[in-house]
C-alpha cells in the first residue's frame, strides 16, 4: 500500500491542488482553502446545496460540485470533518440569496459542525436546512434510523436536489425532495482490504486477507459479520436480500441502482457483481431504472464494493434524469 | 479574586509550553479505540489560540467568542467541535464580565455542559467530556477563592476519571468496542484533566494512571 | 487480493455480460461473445475502428466503443490476445464498407493474429490497415521503436483516429492520423504493487512493498530499475525527465496529458501526481492543453500510474477536441 | 505409403487421448519464464481439432485448412497463433493432394517455419517453435517411409532441444528474462516433441529430460 505521495500533511491540499488543476469547472475558495465551489457563477436566486465531510473517498464529496449537483463543499482533513469554519464558508458560498441545503452523512463531528456553522449562518441573514444521509444499512438496525450513517447512497440526494434547485424549487421544496431521496435510498457494502492512513505504517483496522468483513464502514467501521469469501454470486444475494428486507422495498418495484468499489476493487469485478445484482433483481420483479457502476464513493485504496438502491417514484424519477455535469457524473 | 480574560490567556499560554507531552499522551490514549489524533487536534487548537493576536483585556466573554471564533477554524474532530461550542455557550453567557468569580465557574461549566449535550446528543454516563464536565461543575460549586476552585477542580477532574475507567464507552468510535473500552479512560476525559493541570501549573499525574 | 468473482473460467464473459448491462450502448456479437459494438447503427461509408487485446485492463480496450470513438472490440481472454477469429469478427462488425483501421497495443500475439484476421478480411474483399500502438518508453529504447509496447496512450490514437472516421475521412487519411496521434504519444509507468491473476494463489511477479517498479508493463514486464518510493515530486521528476527526452519532445510545446492508475492507486493519489508532473510541465514551458486524470488503462487491481503525453500539432488538437462518446470517456 | 487426411485425424484422435499429462508438462514448462498456458492453450486447440465434424476424406490441404479454421477461434497466444498459420499455409500448399508421400513432408515442414517466420518476425537460433521445425525438416528430407519418417522426426525434434538447452531464448515474454532461460527447455518446442511423440504413438520421452 505505497502511496503516491510528498507529506502526509500535504496529502489533503495537494490532492485538492491536483484535481482543480485537472478539472477547471472546481475552483478553491475559503479561508483555509478548503471550499470547492463552481467556477462558472449560478444563476441567483438559485437555492444552494452545499456538502462536506472527510477527506478520502473521492470522488465523494468535493468532486460532486457541478451544475444540478452541488455548489460548494466544506473539505476536512483524511477521514476527519470538516472544520466548523470551512463548513460556514461553504454555507455562504452557496448561498445566493435563496438559502442553503446542506446535505451531509451522518457523522458525529460532521453533524455537529454543519449545525454549528448553519447556526452561525442564520446570524449572518442566511437560511439554511441540514438533511443526512442514513443510507448505510449495516450501520444501525431500521427501528434507530437516526444512527445510520451516510455512504454511497448520499449520492442519490445529491442528484434529487441538485436537480429541483436547478429548477428553481424553493428551499422548502429542495429540502423536501432531498429528504425523500434519503428516505428511499439505501446501501450495503462490504471490504476485502483495509486501507492506509497517510503516514501511517499500518492500517488503523484489520480485514483478514480472504475474508468479506460485510457491512464495514467507510473509515473501517466494524461490519455485521466476517466470513471467507465465497462468490460474487453469494455475496450479491446477501446484500439484496438486506436490501430488500428494509420496509422501504416495499413502496416500489422500480430502482436506481448503483454498484460502487470501495478504491481497490477494478471494474472487471464490479461489472461481474453488477451482473449477479441485476440476475437477483430481476428475479424478484425489481426494474432497474438507471444504473451507475465505477469508483464513486471510496476509501482510498480500500478494497470491495457496495450496493445502493433507490426506490423510485416518479417525482425523484424525473430528478435523477434531469441533466447534471460534474468531474466524475454526467446525465444528459 | 475574579478570573479575568488575561488569567485565561495566561492560562493557555502555560498549556502550550507544555503541549507536546500532553499531545502524545492524549493520542496514546485514543489509539486504542479511536483514531488516535484526540492530542494532534487538541494541540492544533491550543495553537491558534496561544497565537491569536487579539488582546485579552475587556469582558471574558468577548475574548472566549473570540477563541471560539479562531478554534472554529482549527479543527474538524468532534471534541474540538465540543469545546468550540463551549467556548460559545460560555462567551455568550459572560458577555458582559470583566471576570468570574470562583463561586460562579461551577454555574459557567453547567452552561458549556448543557450546551455540548445539546450540540452531541449525548447524555451523562456515556464515558465523555461530558461527565468530566458534570463532575467538574459539582465539585466546584461553592468554590470560595482561586486556590479553593483549583483544588476543587483538580479532585473532580480526577474523579471523574475514576468513576468511569471501569465502564464502557457509549459513543462514537469507541461504541462499536463497546467492551474493549472498559478500563481505558476516555481520551476527552483525559484531555480535560490534563489541560486542567497545565492551566493551573499542577505538576501531578492525574489520579495515579501513570499513562 | 480477495477478488469479487465466481470462477476464474467465467470471470472474462461474466464481466463482459455485466458491463454491457450496465452500459446499454454496447452490445455483445461473435461467434464466441467475445466482440463488443455500437449498439446504434454507425452511418454507412464510415471508415470502422477496430481494436483488441487481452482482457484485465478496463476500461481498454472495449470500454471505449463508442461514438467519435471505436466501432468493435475483440476480446481476449485475460492478458491473452483474442482469438484469429474474433479478431476477424471485430474487423467485420466495423466494416460498414468503408474499410477499417485495426488499432492495437504492439504485443506479438495480438499483432500476429490481427494481421492474419486482416489478412482474412481482405478475402472477404475487406480492406483493412493495422497501426500498432507504441508509446510505452520502457519498454525498448528509442532506436528500437518497433519493439514498443502500446499502453494508455492507445487513447489518444483512438480518439483521434475516431473522429477523423466520423467527419468522413477515408481510410488512408484515418491510418494516417492514427500513425501520427502514435508517432506523438509517449507514456512511462512505474508500480508499486502486483495484480493477481482470477484462480492463481500468488501474483505471477514481484513488486516489493515500498519499491517503486520504474516502467514495469501492464501484465507485469520488468522494469528499468527499482527502487524505494521516495515522493510524488520525485517520482514525476523522473517521468517527466524521461518523456521530454524523447526526440518527439522537440516537435511540440504544446501536449494532451493523461494521469492514469494501474488499478487500486486512487484518485487522491492521482491528483497529487498529476499537480507534481503540471508544475514540471510548466518550469519546462509545457502548455497543456487538455487533461485526463482517472483509471483509464488498468492491470485489475495493480498499484501503480502511468504518465502519457501528445505532442500535439494543430490537427490532433482538433482531432483530441471533437464530440466523442464512450461509457468511460466523453468530449462535448 | 502416403499420409492422408485420415492419418492426421487419426494422429489427432491419439494426442487428445493423451492431452492431459502433455498439458501439465508443458504447463510447467512455460511457467518458469512464461505465464504457465502454453498447455492449456494447446489442449484446448487440440480439443477443438479433435471435436470437428468435418470428414477427414478428400484432399489433405482442405483438412489442414478446415483445422486451421477452427483452431483460430479456440486461442489468443502466440503459439496457437503460429500453429494456426503453418496449418493455413500447409493447407494451401496440398490443396490438390489426396496424400502425402513420406519424402515430401520434409517440404512441407518448410512451409509451415516460413509462414511462421513471416508472422511473427522471428528468426531461427531465437530459441523457438522454429528451431524445432527448422531441425525437423533438415532431419525428415530424403525419408523412404512412413517408419523412416518417424525416426527421424523423433531424432530431429530430440536433437533440437537438446542444441537449443543451453542456449538464451531471444523472444516473447522469456525473453526478459533472457539469462533464466538458459538450461529450460522452451515451451513452444518441447510442444513439438511431445506432440510428435503422441502422434505416433511413441512411448519414451524426449531426449532424456525427465521433466
Ligand atoms: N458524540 C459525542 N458526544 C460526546 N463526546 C464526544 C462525542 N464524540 C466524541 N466525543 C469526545 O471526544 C473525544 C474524542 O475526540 P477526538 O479524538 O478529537 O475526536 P474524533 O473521534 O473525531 O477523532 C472522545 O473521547 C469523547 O470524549
Ligand atoms: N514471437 C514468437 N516467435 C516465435 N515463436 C514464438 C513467439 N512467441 C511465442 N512463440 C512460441 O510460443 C511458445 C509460447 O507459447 P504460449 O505459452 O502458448 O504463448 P504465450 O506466450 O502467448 O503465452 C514459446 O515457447 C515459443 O516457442
Ligand atoms: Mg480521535
Ligand atoms: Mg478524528
Ligand atoms: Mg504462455
Ligand atoms: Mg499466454
Amino acid at each position: 500500500m505505497t502511496k503516491i505521495i510528498n507529506a502526509p500533511e500535504a496529502y489533503v491540499d495537494e490532492s485538492l491542488a491536483g484535481l482543480c488543476l485537472a478539472h477547471p469547472s472546481l475552483r478553491i475558495v475559503g479561508d483555509e482553502g478548503r471550499v470547492l465551489v463552481r467556477s462558472h457563477v449560478k444563476s441567483a436566486g438559485k437555492v444552494g446545496i452545499a456538502s462536506g465531510g472527510g477527506f478520502g473517498h473521492l470522488p465523494l464529496f468535493c468532486g460532486y460540485v457541478g451544475e444540478g449537483l452541488l455548489d460548494a463543499c466544506a473539505v476536512g482533513n483524511v477521514f476527519e470533518g470538516p472544520t466548523v469554519g470551512t463548513s460556514l464558508d461553504s454555507i455562504q458560498q452557496a448561498d445566493t440569496g435563496a438559502g442553503v441545503l446542506c446535505l451531509i452523512g451522518n457523522y458525529g463531528g460532521d453533524r455537529m459542525n454543519f449545525e454549528m456553522a448553519g447556526a452561525m449562518a442564520a446570524d449572518d441573514g442566511i437560511r439554511s436546512e441540514l438533511v443526512l444521509g442514513t443510507d448505510d444499512v449495516a450501520s444501525a438496525p431500521e427501528d434507530q434510523m437516526e444512527k445510520r450513517r451516510g455512504v454511497a447512497g448520499l449520492l442519490f440526494a445529491y442528484k434529487c436536489a441538485g436537480a429541483a434547485a436547478e429548477e428553481g424549487r424553493d428551499l422548502a421544496e429542495v429540502t423536501r425532495i432531498a429528504r425523500k431521496a434519503v428516505d428511499r435510498t439505501r446501501t450495503i457494502g462490504f471490504a476485502l482490504a483495509p486501507c492506509l492512513m497517510p503516514g501511517r505504517d499500518a492500517p488503523a483496522f484489520e480485514v483478514v486477507p480472504g475474508t468479506v468483513e460485510f457491512g464495514m464502514g467507510i473509515h473501517g467501521e466494524p461490519g455485521l459479520w466476517r466470513k471467507p469469501f465465497s462468490s460474487a454470486d453469494a455475496i450479491a444475494s446477501e446484500m439484496v436480500d438486506k436490501l430488500m428486507a428494509e420496509t422501504v422495498s416495499e413502496t416500489s418495484s422500480r430502482v436506481a441502482l448503483m454498484i460502487n468499489s470501495l478504491g481497490a476493487s477494478p471494474y472487471e469485478e464490479l461489472f461481474i457483481l453488477h451482473r449477479s445484482v441485476r440476475t437477483l433483481l430481476s428475479e424478484r420483479g425489481i426494474d432497474v431504472a438507471r444504473v451507475m457502476v465505477g469508483p464513486f464513493v471510496t476509501s482510498m485504496e480500500m478494497a470491495g464494493a457496495s450496493v445502493s438502491l433507490c426506490f423510485l417514484d416518479e417525482e425523484l424519477d424525473t430528478m435523477l434524469a434531469a441533466p447534471a455535469t460534474c468531474p466524475f457524473w454526467t446525465v444528459s | 479574586m475574579q478570573i479575568t480574560a488575561q488569567d485565561i490567556s495566561d492560562a493557555i499560554a502555560r498549556i502550550q509550553a507544555g503541549i507536546e507531552p500532553l499531545e502524545r499522551r492524549l493520542n496514546e490514549a485514543d489509539s486504542h479505540l479511536g483514531d488516535g489524533d484526540t492530542g494532534t487536534m487538541l494541540a492544533r487548537m491550543i495553537g491558534v489560540m496561544a497565537d491569536q493576536q487579539a488582546e485579552p483585556s475587556g469582558a471574558v466573554g468577548t475574548y472566549l467568542l473570540q477563541l471560539a471564533k479562531v478554534a472554529a477554524r482549527s479543527t474538524g474532530s468532534s471534541f474540538g467541535t465540543l469545546i468550540i461550542a463551549a467556548l460559545m455557550a460560555s462567551g455568550r453567557a459572560t458577555k458582559d464580565c470583566d471576570g468570574i468569580a470562583p463561586g460562579d465557574v461551577s454555574a459557567l461549566v453547567g452552561v458549556a455542559r448543557t450546551e455540548m449535550m445539546a450540540r452531541s446528543g449525548t447524555g451523562e454516563g456515556a464515558k465523555t467530556v461530558i461527565d468530566s464536565l458534570a463532575s467538574l461543575e459539582a465539585g466546584t460549586a461553592g468554590a470560595v477563592s482561586r486556590a479553593d476552585l483549583t483544588q476543587r477542580a483538580l479532585v473532580a477532574t480526577d474523579a471523574a476519571l475514576e468513576a468511569f475507567r471501569a465502564l464502557p464507552c457509549r459513543v462514537g468510535r469507541a461504541r462499536i468496542h463497546e467492551a474493549r473500552s472498559i478500563g481505558n479512560d476516555d481520551p476527552g476525559m483525559l484531555a480535560v484533566a490534563l489541560l486542567l493541570r497545565a492551566a493551573v501549573g499542577a505538576r501531578s499525574e492525574p489520579c495515579g494512571k501513570a499513562g
